[in-house]
Order: structure tokens, then C-alpha cells, then sequence
């Protein structure tokens, strides 16, 4: 709501960053989002891991479906191209952006709806492909923008704001992801900052395709009693995993001493995500148990938070495609077409 | 026995087959043999919806004029599948001849008293001479090649030649496609009296052209277009078009390392394709997308939001029989008016309409630059006719000093020198707002939308603000009408007047020849762009009744004259074939003149 | 200050505040307040795609002779949107008045020498009387409502009834409600002179009538159209057409234990909602969905298989402003064409226009007998300000002798009795093909596919026999024209016409009357089916001059009147307005006369 | 293919089952696919499964989308009402059809592109509303239709008939369908009709959505060395985890007296399926075992068949609905509409 008083970002020192930017430099337009809604914090931390890695806004692409969630895009990083599309096809636009220019960094804003209903082909296949993007799913149960229908990932017997009890099982976007071989999944809260800043910061350095399922209750349609994607619900089943901390390569000389003890794992660039276990010895490596504990704790009613698996050594779409190093945007025409004189030979084959 | 009047190099012949036997490398080979031997030549190969077994047909006609226009009208027909005996013999004209395979008696279905039947035991002598179940079927078509040969005169060299050059390195393979040739020759030149009447003499008239077919063709445009990026989803028969933009590629764009300068991106649906079309372009890369008519459907709602948002896109529709899956083997121009308007809302595309593989070649160059400078989606219109039968046509050539036209995009350095950049600002007052691509820099960056936006690129509800942008975009359309590919013309002065689209070419101008010989003159306009370019109204206005000619059942093409140039629908006389199969000028032929009748009955009764 | 004349009944105003600030019901109160005194009123709820926090306008109507299209000339204007001030008190007419909270000081935007400016501590008296935020942010509006109360002379016992009604049961929020109207109202009634000039005074034109929104009364259709399976995808404007159903339907069609006699089907996208609309009519169930522009650009590929499979579907459009997501939340006519012609390859579908609720009900239930008659897709084009506004209509009456036009469909008795059964074979010489529910019987199992077949229902890849089909359903759905529902007409012999459709028909019919008035006789046609009835062309032919009035940018229904009648464009006038808003008569009326003038003009210069 | 020989389904007799039919009338037209492609053998074991379930046919409603695959409801059946739709999209029309009258039997046929690719949305949400049918996905690594292209379950590193190796992790349907809550799952092997048939029982007679991967080779384009999905390798890989026996309910008088021994799952109807297990004590009821043992062995590039899951107590859209039990195309019309007065009454409201 651009007119009505709403938190705000804080910034408690315009405090500059590496390459000499504010956090305000990565902010965007004013929110027209309700007061109080999970996408908004969801934006606070992005602007906040944007700023901490110290990456150029300009050189980064920001897309985005439809939904309340997808107008997230407008409200950070003003200085970045920023992409509202159609509904639920979003993933096939960066992937065709992704293919052109691998030289930026890509980070996508979905919903639920957009994501696991109109767009669950779209978002299945870009798994597949392990397009180099950060993919935020942010996850409130329902349709925030067409008023407060059940999503896919709303909770069987969940219940609407009317009422009414949801009669299907859920997609669990997290375990989707996994299932279909996704190389770095994490779910979060958007009411946790501190978990989530370091999560969209490994993420956006992670070469591959990188998931993030954070709850972010619709304040308006599905923050009621009876709703478990409330704020209230949410905080009450959260079970964190681990703890996760994200090292940009070039700081890595400033690593504490005893971090040899703490469980890494090290991206393509150099760059290190620490994690600190807080579930007896979950391991974010080892996918089959990170299924199997998952299924478990769902099973439970909780919702497991925190770097849920990476593969390090992850294949994006140029790696798989053998592309050139250099974006093929900057190809120069010269290098892509053959010649007349070539034309000429190739035509004896037609002859 | 009706005597035959002896035809060189202007005659007609099908072979019909089973699907999946291998009878094409036959056909096929029989097709270049005398194209080689200089003679202008057409095959169209009709198959069916499945992989094996069910009927093919590969028609063959040979025209020393240069009409490679379908005919409906065979001299000749070599029918070795005994499912559609009934229908084939049906086909051959009185006189003809029907070459079957003596192996088993004549079917009673074959029996006709007015064509000359040869027999010749093509499975059984494949049989004797080869072992291998695989070998004797495919053998058996090389077999009938090799009797064709005999009864036609083919250059025998020159298929030697061929099948050196495609077996070469195989030398099994060789010998035994030389023996199978043999036996048939060999065979209809001890039985028959060798050639028929129908028969091939040696020209000079393929010097300087290729056979190649449009999907092929249109790969060459991509990538001398210099599309880097290409998304598709497999569908007949778009299928072979990014089939031929990839092997050009492997070709013409791997380093030797084995990296590559392109990415085609096999898509999960056409959505997803159009949506990575849309995503490529946004960042600059020249992108495309082969498909058919169902995929244009698919990728409706994507189309206008290109439009809308300006983003180029170049889409092939190399259309098929519709609607829905309808016989996606047979040819057809059903999805004119779907490309022309697609999506909701207010829309209107840039279509270009190529007729035949070397402008697939051409327009297709020229629809990226359209999509570039234009800022909004491009269909080039093909179909299957086009797409996957070799044509005929001048070798393609290319200057190299063409470099593409990309359109008003800032770089850097002109943002650097301006005040503030807005993205749908008109500023040269051409309807053409300067965009920029995504990580040029921070004054470039703007926000990309298919909802509600002002001229400075602003998210807007507001009326005012909306109208002026849509009008704009409307103005900017419009305006390519000059720019796009010009219609061609054959203006003669005459009353009457031709007006049709893609593939019908061929077929028209056999028309105007044969209404020519009829007394009935006739000048001729091929579209080649929509919006309609202004001399197609003048071509209209000059004439006093025209004939619309296209391959659909709603007479779409003369729809769309009819809402772009407001002409009254009485003046557009329309003449449509649409049963699956090219147009043949006989379509033409007797659609002017059946429309004629009733004028000059018409004068007749009121003098 | 001007001197405002008197006018009572006759006038308009306007609300503006944040969206989700609860102004809705405040706003529907007054609205429903006036309508209870008999007057005839309108209101257009013109909000944002957002759901809180930006502008929000509400606009009423009041007008004594029934003319409640939209007018932008509003008298009085009610201010409390800082965001909007600018834009808002530039839209109240020279002499009228602007109300706006004076808890703070009158900012300088609102400032007007012109017009009467009232000022009411709205804030400052609801934060004193009442405690939490949200109670006060909300009783601000119901103040407001007093306060209007006063100015115009709405009847107080009416209005305390309404809210007695909405909150009877909940005995705070009555009370509430009640002290935040009183204290609207008494601070009015205090500082203003009450009534202004512009007020009510009851009237009995509004008995028999009722105040209902088109999507309510659609859903209402489709329960008495006996419609069991709704399948949907939410998008606005559509939602609550759906919503609506449901209720209903909970109403009226569940049993004591809970059991549903109807299935709504929430699907994953709108390709999904037309896939179980298929599957359902297929069934033999009455099935439906509504959607807006995106989902039909998504469903075309679906249509088409319809169409040519010959299945039974009803699809509403509620139309929103295009291309693309467009404006979600604004109105427009720009599907017509898209709807008319959806999908690839040569098909044509039937549309049906409502122009308010009332035809929304009756026209959804000859929707339903018009797919099951024709077998085909049946879009019912409303649009945004017809299907979620407020309209006042006719009672909605019901004939209980009514029953469903399943069309023909074969029994299991019917299929012993006969030889053979054959899906597309046309007995009846009408061009509809008897079909039969699966599960009937073994004799009526037919094999339904969007790929080529002939008239037997057999798989055919044979030009002849797809072309059979295609021809006939080509009949069948031109056949419909005269079937369908057909145009209203207002022939009074005058030389010039107007022609639209849908939602501008209130519009139009005030400007008839304002152009009466300013002695130019105009006659007056609405279509309210596509393909048009033979009565459209005559109305054309009977006219010297024909002005299409629509929603759209590109004149969509001038050209579908175009391609249908093949009339010359010259004739048909296009007068369009697109920014949003529904249609007011001035549009008309300066689109009618400026097209009058350049003829006045050309006489003058001749004589 | 019509008109070249082809295997035949064998009539060794012309044995009627309950209802007084003989196989023959299970049959449907000729096929058109190549000889020897895995699909008709897929055709052979349904039409032995509708016989020995006793079903009418025209009882019966057959539904496919696009493709080689999607062509086979024509080859079965030919009393029974088809449908062969468009490309991907059956999914969605089974749903309205089976809304609409939930007395037929459905059976929807598909293949790996129809499926996994275009269609792969419809597929999770039909999985997701457990609509009662048996789907089967008769998946053989590539589009056979239009001549050869990778499809999303071909394997990575799968050889393409040129030679090509496929660079993207497939997507194994039986995992997606049980990470999605399928209630009943199973994969087979076309060339396995002893597995195959009671696995189709089974599958009909559940009550719910019954997904059942068959791996069916296609011999023209994807049947050679290096292909993951070939006769070969399929015939080596295979790993069976149960065996299947599916007892109707009116035969259950003639179970064998030691049936109390072997494991059962007893659906909806009281029909039982037996299973006896092969590999150790693999229980098919239980969901997560099932998953990791899946994911355990496709790791050493096993296939692992049979049973895989099943839910005795699956709820589908009609209990979740709450439907009337009668199919609501039967619902006089009587009952559907609320008359005349009502609807003066109703509109009280409006005024
Ligand atoms: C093709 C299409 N169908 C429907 C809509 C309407 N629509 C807009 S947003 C939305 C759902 C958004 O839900 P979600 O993605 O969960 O986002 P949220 O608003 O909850 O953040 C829908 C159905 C649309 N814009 N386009
Ligand atoms: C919308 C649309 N896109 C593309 C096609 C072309 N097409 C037909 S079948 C098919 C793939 C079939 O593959 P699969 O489902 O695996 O079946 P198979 O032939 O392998 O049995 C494709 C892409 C189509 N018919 N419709
Ligand atoms: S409706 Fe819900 S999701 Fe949308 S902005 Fe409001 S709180 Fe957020
Ligand atoms: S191409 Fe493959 S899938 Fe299709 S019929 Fe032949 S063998 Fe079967
Ligand atoms: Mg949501
Ligand atoms: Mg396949």
C-alpha cells in the first residue's frame, strides 16, 4: 500500500558496501502490498543479501509471474531490469534469458499459485534444467491476489478464511525439488531474517538452480486460526535444521579460526556456505536422508527450515549445453554466420 | 490401347508405398537424378500420421516450362500397396500407365481397360538376390527405381553417381543398391519397350538452383539471420526446421573444443518455447521458435504479451491441416487470421508469408530484422508443403556486408549522455520507442510488463495513460506495412486479377498461363507481409473483380483484405482447396472460370 | 459560486479512498438506500489490482428517466484519498460541491474556485468516538455515509434498516454503525444548508426491479440452466461468477447429509478448466467455466478441439482490458474477435452478448441449450462492469415449464432400434450429427478425437472425407445465427443507425435521446449473438449511415459486422472508447455528431 | 501398422469370462504402430485385464492425449466409448468426465511426453485430486511420434539413436507420483505380461488414481545400444520387488487355504490384492520405505518393478467432494434447479 504507513526496511546506518552502494541503492518502488504481508520481509531480506554481496544492481535480472508475490520484483532493486510476466510461465522467460546472457544474476519471485498450480510444469522443468538462477517461492497456502482461494501447497484440512476445510493433499515445493533432482533447496520463513539473509545469499551463488520455499503468511486471506500458513502456525511448527552461513570467496580470509570444525560446502566460484547443525547431525550433502528426514518430520506436522540440500559440484544449462564462456548476446555477428562464400559450397549438398 | 501422344520432360508420376519400407531415399533419389539431368522437376511426399504401415505416396512431376506446382493428374503410377489399390488406380489419367508387382497376379482392383499395366516381379527378384528380411524390402524400392529409370530414360550415370555419393564408404551397401537397380532396369528394359512415351531428355534448365526444402531452408535464414537462440517443441512438420538449424550449427558454430555459440532449448510445451523465445529476445539475443497450429494456440497468451510488452520474437507456423490435431501430415493455410490477431485484447501481428523455400531462406532474415526494429513478435507463415517437400528454386545467396538491423537499442554510452530514459517514449514520433537490454547499466534499467503501463514506462491505471500507449503500438504496426516484404506483382493491364499467398504461387502462375491459352488474361499479386503493404489496395482498385486464392475453407486471406483495406467482399471473389494436398492451378483454373460463367450468362441475358 | 440549479434525482457522485479500507460497504449502502426510495441508480466500483492500500473510486448515479450508464460529470465529489486529490477534484463539474475530511487542513490540490468545498473532521470525530483502529478506519466510511445522508436527502429510516438488516445480529456493530451514520449526518445537518441542490426525493421506479451483479446472475443462470460441473481457474473479474455457484448451489443443491448434487472443479489453469468442461459435456453434464482474457488466449488450443470434435462447452468471459494482463481491474470489449474465431485452422465459434445481469441470467441459460443443440463451444462475452457492478435490472422471472435442449443424443432404446450408429453423419439435412454418452450402450461407442475423421466417426487422413466434416460444421454453425438470441432493435425509419453490444447499451440509448433532443434521429441495434442474425444486415441495408459502438481499440465488432455482412466498411462508422471505464453517452453522442459534421461540411461545400 | 504382419494377442481359446465374453470382444481396430513397438504388448495385457475383471465394455471409458502411446485406447476396447485428445491435456479431461458420471470404469493412456513434458502439470493435479482411474504412462525414453526426440524420461547420459547423449536428469513418474501422495503406484515392463495384467487389475479396481509406469521399448528410434530404455536394457535392469495377485471380490470363496500367509491389501470394494514378496520384506503399504528403497536402487541403475505403493484407505474426488453417490449426469434435472418461487424469493435479497 503505497499510501499507508508500513514497516519499513531498516536502515540503521547507510552504511556502504563493498562496491560503495547503500542498502537504499538496492531498494525499489514503494510496496503496495497489505501491511504486514510475508512478501514484504521476503524483500527486506533480498535487498539485504543483495547489498551484503556486494553485487552491482544493474547487472542483475529480476523476474517474476503473477500474484501479489510477483510484484515483489518492483520493490527492490530499482537499478536492476525487472520482468513481470504472465502467470505461472515465468521460469521459461529466465530460462530463455538465462540461455542468451549467463552473465547476469537471475533471481525469480514466484507464488504458490504461480508456482505449483498454473506454473507446476514450468517450474518442474526448470529444475530440470538447472537454470543458474535464485528461485523464490513465496509460499502463503493461498491465491493472495484473486482473494484468498486455496493454493496447491495448502495443507489438507487447512482451513480458508470462510471456513471451509481443504480436501487435498499438498505439494510440498521443497520435496518436489528434490524428487526431481534439484542441486540446492532450502525453506525458510519470511519472518526469519536471520535464517534467510544467508540462505538467498548462498543460493544466489550457487551455480545451478537454487530453491527457496519460504512461508509468507497472506495476512489478509490466510492468517486466521485453523490456517497452517499462519504467522502464528508457522513460528509454532518451524524446525530448524541447520544454520547456515554464507562465505563470499573473496572474504574467505577472514574466517575464524576454528572454522575447520564447522561442515562447509564449497560452490564453483570458491565462495563456502558453513553450516552449523542444530538437528543432531543433519547433513545438507546427503540427499536421500534429507528426503527421508523431511518426509518424517512432515509427517509430524513441522516444517523444516534451513539449507535442506546442495550439491556442490551441480551442472547448470551451459555447462550442459557446452555453451561459450562469453554470453552469446556478445557474440559478435561475424562469429555466428558462415559467409556467402560458404553459403555457395554448402549448396552442392542440395544439387 | 489409347495412343499416347509422347511427352519429354512434361509428365507425372506417384508411387505409392507403405510407411516405414524406405521407399523415400528411393523417391528421393529419383527426384535429384533429374534434376540433374537439368529437368525442372517437384516431389511432394505424402505420408501418413504414423511411423510404419500405414499408406505413402511420393508424386513426382517433371516440367520442361518450370511449373513444379502440384498435379492431380498422373501418367504414370507405380502402386505397390496393395491397401490402397483401389484409390491409387483411380488416379492414373486414361492412357497412363500402372507399374505393380507381378510377384502375385494382378489384383482385380488394378484392373483398368484404359491403362497400360506393367508387371514386373520386384519381391521376388529382390528375393533371389538378396538375403537379409531388411535388406530385400529396402532393396525392392531401389529395385523399381532401377525400372523407372528404363521406362523413363533416366540418366543412368547420373543415379550411379548418386548412389556412389550416398554409399561411397559402405561398400556392401553400394553393391547391393547397384544390383537392385540393375535387376529392375535390367528387367523392364528386356519386357517393355523402353521409354514410354513419357519420358526424360536432358536440359539445361536446373542450372544455378537447388532442391531443397523450406524447413531446411528457413534453418539457413536463422542462422545467417544470426539467431543465437533458438526454443522449440517438437510437432509435424515444424520438427526438421531446428532439426536444420542445429546441424548448421554443429557445422558453423562449435569451436573446436567443443564449445558452442548458440543454445537451442528442447522446451516441455510450446508455452514454455514462445516463453524462452520472449526471455532470449528481452536480453538481446535473436531468438525463434519452429512450430504448428496447436502451438500457436499454445502460445496465445505469451504472443500478446511480446506485443504488448514490445518484445521481438520470430515464430515459424509451418501449418498443417487443422483445426485441432486435424491431419497433421497434410498441408494446409488455416492459421492466417489466428497469427494476424492472436491473443486477447486489442492485437495485431507482423506476418510474412514466404511461397517457397529460397524466400523461407530470404524472409526469414528479414523477419528477424522486422521483430528487431519493430519490437513485437514476427510469424513467418510456412506450411507443410513448403516445409518438408524439396523444391525447386534459384540458389540461395547471401551478401556479406548485410549486418542485421537491430532496432533503436541504447547502449551505455548514449544512456550516458541523456537526461532519463523512458522506455515507450516516442520520442522520434515513428511509434517506435528506443528499449534497452538488461545490463547495459543502472539509467537503463526499467521495469518490463504485460499489465498497465505509461509512455515513460511506469505501471499505470490510468486511462489516459493506457490509451496512449496502445494507440501507439497500433501506429507502430501499422507502419511496417512498407517495411516488411513488398507483394509481388504481374500487372498487365488486364480486368481481372489474382491475389493468394505462400505456397499457392507456383499453382497461380500455371493458372495464368493456362487462363492465358483460354483467352481469359489475368494479372497476378502475391502478399507477402501483413499488415497488407498499400499496393495491394491499388493492385484491388485497378482490377475489376479479383480472385482470392488460398488453401483454407473461410477464405481467411481475403478476410483480412477485406478488414484492412475495407473493400467490399463482392469485388473479392474467393477461391479455396483445402483438403489437405498443394493446390494445383485445375483448383484456379475452373474457379475463375465457374465464377466467370454466371457473368457472362449474366450479360448474355441482358442483351 | 455559481448558482447550482435544483436537481433532484439527476445527478452523479463519487468516492474516492485506499483500497481495503472497508469504503465497499458504505459505498453499497447509500447506493441500495437510494434504490429502496424508488429512484433509478447505478454505481461503478472502479478499484485497483491491489488489495490494499491504492486509489479506489466509487461512483453513483442517480437518474430519474432510468438512464444509470456511467457518467463522468459527477456533482459532488467525496475526497478522502490524499493519493488521488489532484486527479479527483479536476472531475467535479464547474458548481458542484467537494467534500473532504477537514481533520487536517484543505490541502492546496483541493482548492477550487468553482465549487463548493465542505469540510467534515471525519478522522478527528471517529477517532473520537470509537476505540480500535480498525473499528475506526471503518466507521469513518460509515460517517461519510451520514453525512451524505444529509446533504442529499436520503431517507434515514431506510438506510438505518439496511444496516439494522447487515448487522442485526451483532449487537456492537449495529450500534456502531448507527452512532458513526449519526454523526456523519448531524455534523452535516448542522454546518451545511440540507439538502443541497442536487438531492433525492423517493419515487416507485425501482418496484419490480432488483440490484444484482452479472456474475451473480449468471451463476444464478447456470443453476437454472442445470449446469453440475463448474470448472475454473480464479482470475478477475471472473472470481465470483464462480463464487456465486457455489453458494447457490450450497443453497439449493445439497441434502440433509451433506451430499452434493454438483462438482466444482478448482483447477490448476484455465487449460485445465476447459479440459474438465470437455470432459464433463462429453459426459453429458451441463458443465461450464468462467474466465477472462488470458484464460481464453490459454484455452484456444482446447477450443479448437472442441469445435471440431463437436462437444458441448459454456464459457464466460468476463472481459477486462487487454492485451496481455492488460488493466485487470478496468473493463473493455477487446476479446469479440478472439472469442469468434479462436484456435488454429478455420473455425468459428458462437458467441452470445448480455448487456446487463438481467441477460446475463437468461442468455447463460440459452448458452447451455445453444452447446447442447450445436455440439459446439458457447462463449458468453460479459465484461467487467456488467459482471461485477451493481446493476439495476428487471426481477429475474422463471418459467418452471422450462427444460433443457440437450440436443440430439441418442438413448440406448433409440440405438436399438437403429442399424448402425455413426457420430458425424448428417440424417436430418440441418448439419448436426446425433452424438450418444458414453457408457450408453456398445452400439453407441464412437471414438471422439481432434484428428482427422469422416462423417462415420472413423479415423481419415482423405481430403475428401475431411472436408465432408468440415463443410458440414461450417453449416451447423452458421446455421445458428437465426436459433440464437437476436438483436434488440428500436426501428423508427430514421436514415442513421447505431449499432453495439453488450454493456454500452444503456449508453447508447441515452444518447439516442440526447441526439433526439438535438434533432438528429438515430435508430438503434444491439447484437446479442454471434454469427449475426440476418436482421443485422438488413438493419445496415434499411440505414444510410451506420455508427458501431464499442469497447474496443480496433473496432473488433465493426469488423466481424464487416467480414460477416461483407458490407463496405465506408458505412460502418466506428465510435470506440477504451480507456477502462464503461461507455457514457457523450462518447456516443460527440463520436455520432463529429462524424456528422465533416458530411455537413462536404454538403455545405457542394451547394 | 495395418497391413504387415504383426504379434498377435493370442487366442489360444475362445474362452468367455463371467459376463458371456470372449477376449476378441476386448479387442479394438487394428493397430498402426511399428511392429514390435512395446505399446502393442501393453494393448495385449489390457485387454486381458478388462476380460478377467469381468468389465462391459462399454462400461468403460478410454482416454489418452497425444502420441505412438496415446493412439493405443483405439486398439482395445472398440465398445467402449475413446477419446483421443490433445497433446498432453487428458489428464484434465478424465477429471470432467469422471466429475461428471463416476459410474464408468476410466482409463486414461499416455506416454512420456504426453506425460512428463506438456502435459506434466495435469498430471501432478490429477495425481494431486485422486480421480479414480488407471492411468497408464507407457514410457519408452523418447517421442516416438515425432520421430526421436529426448524426452524427460530419458536418462542422463542415455544415448539418442545418433548417437547423442541426453544431458538432463530424468524425471522417474513413479517418484513424482508418490512424492505427490499417489495412492497407488506401480512400474512394469511391456514385455512382462505375467507382472503387467494383475498389476492392470489392481490398478482398475482401486479406487483412486492408479499410476501405473510401464517401460515399453520403442523399436524404431529407441531400441539401440546405449538406449536405457531398450528391450535389452530394460530385460537386464528389471528388479522385481513383489508379485502381484489381484483377487475380484465375488471370487474371494476361492482363495487357497493358506491364504492367510501372504501379505494383502484389501480395497475399497472388499477385491483384494495379493502380493507375494520378492525382495525381502518389501511392503508396498508403506510409502516411505517404498521411496528410499526406490531411490536406493535407481542409484545402481536398477528398475525397480512391481507394486510399489498402494493406499487402502485413498479417498478420491468424489469423497472429497461429497458427491451423491449417483453419477451427476443422472441427477434429474428436477433436483437441480430450485423453481420459479424460489427465485422471486431468493432475490429479496437484492433489493
Ligand atoms: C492466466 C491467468 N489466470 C489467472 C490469473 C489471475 N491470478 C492473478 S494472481 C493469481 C494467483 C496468485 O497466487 P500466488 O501465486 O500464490 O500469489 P500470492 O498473491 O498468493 O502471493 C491468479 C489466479 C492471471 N493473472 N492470469
Ligand atoms: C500441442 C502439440 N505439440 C506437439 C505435438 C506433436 N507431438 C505429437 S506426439 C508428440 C510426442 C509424443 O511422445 P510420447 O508422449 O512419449 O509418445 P510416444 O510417441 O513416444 O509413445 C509430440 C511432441 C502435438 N501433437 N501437439
Ligand atoms: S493479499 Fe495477502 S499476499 Fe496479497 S499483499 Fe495482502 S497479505 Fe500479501
Ligand atoms: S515409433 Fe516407437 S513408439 Fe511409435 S509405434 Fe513405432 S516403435 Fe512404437
Ligand atoms: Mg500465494
Ligand atoms: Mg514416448
Amino acid at each position: 500500500m503505497t499510501y499507508i504507513a508500513k514497516p519499513k526496511v531498516h536502515h540503521p546506518s547507510l552504511q556502504k558496501n563493498a562496491i560503495g552502494l547503500t542498502r537504499r541503492d538496492y531498494e525499489g518502488a514503494m510496496s503496495t502490498l497489505c501491511a504486514g504481508c510475508g512478501h514484504d520481509s521476503v524483500t527486506g531480506a533480498l535487498i539485504h543479501a543483495f547489498w551484503e554481496l556486494d553485487l552491482e544492481p544493474h547487472r542483475v535480472a529480476k523476474l517474476s509471474g503473477i500474484g501479489c508475490s510477483s510484484k515483489t520484483p518492483t520493490y527492490f532493486l530499482k537499478n536492476a531490469h525487472g520482468f513481470n510476466s504472465v502467470h505461472g510461465r515465468m521460469p521459461s522467460i529466465a530460462t530463455g534469458a538465462n540461455a542468451a546472457n549467463q552473465d547476469l544474476t537471475y533471481i525469480g519471485i514466484s507464488g504458490d499459485g504461480d508456482s505449483l498450480s498454473i506454473g507446476l510444469g514450468q517450474l518442474c522443468h526448470i529444475i530440470r534444467r538447472n537454470v543458474n538462477m535464485l528461485y523464490v517461492l513465496e509460499n502463503n497456502g493461498v491465491y493472495g491476489l484473486t482473494k484468498g482461494q486455496f493454493s496447491a501447497s495448502a495443507d489438507r484440512g487447512s482451513l480458508a478464511k470462510r471456513g471451509e476445510a481443504n480436501p487435498f493433499e499438498a505439494i510440498d515445493g521443497a520435496m518436489l525439488a528434490l524428487t526431481l533432482g534439484a542441486t540446492f533447496v532450502a525453506r525458510s520463513f519470511s519472518g526469519d531474517k536471520e535464517q534467510l539473509v544467508p540462505i538467498l545469499k548462498a543460493g544466489l551463488k550457487h551455480k545451478g538452480f537454487a530453491f527457496v520455499d519460504v512461508i509468507s503468511p497472506c495476512v489478509t486471506f490466510n492468517d486466521h486460526d485453523g490456517s497452517t500458513k499462519s504467522y502464528a502456525h508457522t513460528r509454532e511448527h518451524l524446525h530448524e535444521v541447520d544454520d547456515v552461513d554464507f562465505v563470499p570467496l573473496r572474504k574467505e580470509i577472514s574466517l575464524p579460526a576454528d572454522a575447520g570444525s564447522t561442515p562447509e560446502v564449497r560452490l564453483h566460484d570458491g565462495s563456502v556456505i558453513r553450516f552449523r547443525r542444530i538437528d543432531g547431525n543433519y547433513d545438507p550433502t546427503d540427499k536421500d536422508r534429507a528426503y527421508s528426514y523431511l518426509r518424517e518430520r512432515a509427517k509430524s506436522g513441522e516444517v523444516v527450515t534451513g539449507l535442506l540440500y546442495v550439491s556442490p559440484d551441480s551442472l547448470d544449462l551451459h555447462d550442459n549445453n557446452k555453451t561459450v564462456k562469453k554470453p552469446l548476446t556478445e557474440v559478435p555477428y561475424e562469429e555466428l554466420v558462415p559467409g556467402a562464400a560458404t553459403l555457395a559450397k554448402l549448396q552442392k549438398r542440395y544439387r | 490401347m489409347i495412343n499416347f501422344p509422347e511427352r519429354v520432360n512434361a509428365f507425372a508420376f506417384k508411387i505409392a508405398t507403405p510407411n516405414g519400407s524406405g521407399s523415400a531415399s528411393a523417391n528421393g533419389l529419383i527426384m535429384q537424378a533429374i534434376f540433374r539431368m537439368g529437368i525442372p522437376v517437384s516431389g511432394k511426399n505424402v505420408f501418413p500420421s504414423n511411423i510404419q504401415g500405414l499408406p505413402t505416396w511420393y508424386e513426382i512431376r517433371v516440367n520442361k516450362d518450370g511449373h513444379t506446382a502440384r498435379t492431380p493428374d498422373f501418367d504414370l503410377f507405380v502402386a505397390l500397396n496393395p491397401a490402397t489399390y483401389k484409390k491409387d488406380v483411380a488416379e492414373v489419367r486414361s492412357g497412363g500407365w500402372l507399374l505393380y508387382d507381378s510377384t502375385w497376379p494382378l489384383a482385380a482392383e488394378l484392373m483398368r481397360e484404359d491403362v497400360t499395366i506393367l508387371g514386373i516381379p520386384l519381391a521376388h527378384m529382390v528375393n533371389e538376390a538378396f538375403a537379409g528380411g531388411r535388406e530385400r524390402i529396402l532393396m525392392k524400392n531401389i529395385a523399381y527405381a532401377g525400372a523407372l529409370a528404363a521406362l523413363l530414360d533416366l540418366d543412368m550415370e547420373i543415379i550411379a553417381e548418386l548412389i556412389k555419393a550416398t554409399y561411397g564408404r559402405k561398400a556392401a551397401l553400394l553393391a547391393s543398391n547397384e544390383k537392385a537397380l540393375a535387376l529392375g532396369f535390367d528387367y523392364a528394359k528386356k519386357h517393355f519397350s523402353c521409354p514410354l512415351p513419357i519420358r526424360l531428355a536432358k536440359m539445361d534448365k536446373t542450372a544455378g538452383h537447388i532442391l531443397i526444402d523450406g524447413n531446411t531452408a528457413a534453418a539457413l535464414g536463422c542462422v545467417y539471420a544470426g539467431a543465437t537462440v533458438g526454443a522449440w517443441y517438437p510437432i509435424t512438420p515444424a520438427t526438421s526446421l531446428m532439426e536444420g538449424f542445429k546441424s548448421f550449427c554443429q557445422q558453423f558454430r562449435e569451436n573446436p573444443d567443443g564449445t558452442k555459440r548458440y543454445a537451442i532449448l528442447q522446451a516441455e510445451d510450446e508455452l514454455s518455447a514462445i516463453g524462452m523465445v520472449i526471455g532470449a529476445s528481452w536480453m538481446g539475443a535473436r531468438s525463434f521458435t519452429p512450430t504448428s497450429g496447436p502451438g500457436i494456440s499454445l502460445m496465445s497468451e505469451f504472443i500478446g504479451l511480446a506485443y504488448y510488452a514490445e518484445i521481438p520474437a520470430v515464430i515459424f507456423d509451418v501449418q498443417r491441416t487443422g483445426p485441432s490435431t486435424g491431419m497433421p501430415t497434410r498441408t494446409q493455410q488455416g492459421d492466417l487470421m489466428l497469427c494476424a490477431y492472436a491473443s486477447h485484447g486489442d492485437t495485431k501481428h507482423l506476418v510474412i508469408f514466404p511461397a517457397n523455400p529460397e524466400e523461407c531462406f530470404h524472409l526469414a532474415v528479414q523477419a528477424f530484422d522486422a521483430a528487431d526494429r519493430f519490437q513485437t513478435p514476427v510469424f513467418v507463415l510456412s506450411d507443410l508443403d513448403i516445409g518438408m517437400n524439396d523444391w525447386m528454386v534459384k540458389e540461395l545467396t547471401w551478401d556479406d556486408a548485410y549486418r542485421p538491423d537491430r532496432g533503436k537499442v541504447f547502449t551505455a554510452a548514449e544512456l550516458d549522455k541523456m537526461q532519463a530514459f523512458h522506455r515507450y517514449l516516442d520520442v522520434d514520433g515513428d511509434g517506435i520507442a528506443a528499449r534497452t537490454l538488461p545490463g547495459t547499466s543502472a539509467k537503463g534499467a526499467y521495469f518490463t510488463r504485460g499489465s498497465g503501463h505509461n509512455k515513460l514506462g511506469g505501471y499505470t491505471e490510468d486511462g489516459g495513460e493506457y490509451v496512449e500507449v496502445v494507440d501507439r503500438i497500433a501506429r507502430k504496426i501499422n507502419s511496417a506495412a512498407e517495411a516488411l516484404p513488398q507483394p509481388v506483382i504481374i500487372g498487365k493491364g488486364h480486368k481481372l486479377g489474382i491475389i493468394t499467398v505462400g505456397s499457392n504461387d507456383g499453382a497461380c502462375r500455371e493458372a495464368l498461363e493456362d487462363l492465358g491459352r483460354q483467352g481469359i488474361g489475368v494479372d497476378y499479386l502475391r502478399v507477402r507481409a501483413f499488415p497488407f503493404a498499400k499496393s495491394v489496395r491499388d493492385f484491388i482498385d485497378a482490377h475489376d473483380s479479383v480472385f482470392i486464392v488460398e488453401s483454407n475453407r473461410d477464405g481467411q486471406l481475403r478476410t483480412m483484405i477485406q478488414i484492412e483495406t475495407g473493400i467490399p467482399v463482392e469485388k473479392l471473389k474467393s477461391i479455396r482447396y483445402y483438403g489437405g494436398f498443394p493446390m494445383s492451378s485445375h483448383h484456379i483454373v475452373s474457379g475463375v472460370t465457374a465464377h466467370l460463367k454466371p457473368q457472362v450468362v449474366a450479360r448474355e441475358a441482358q442483351s
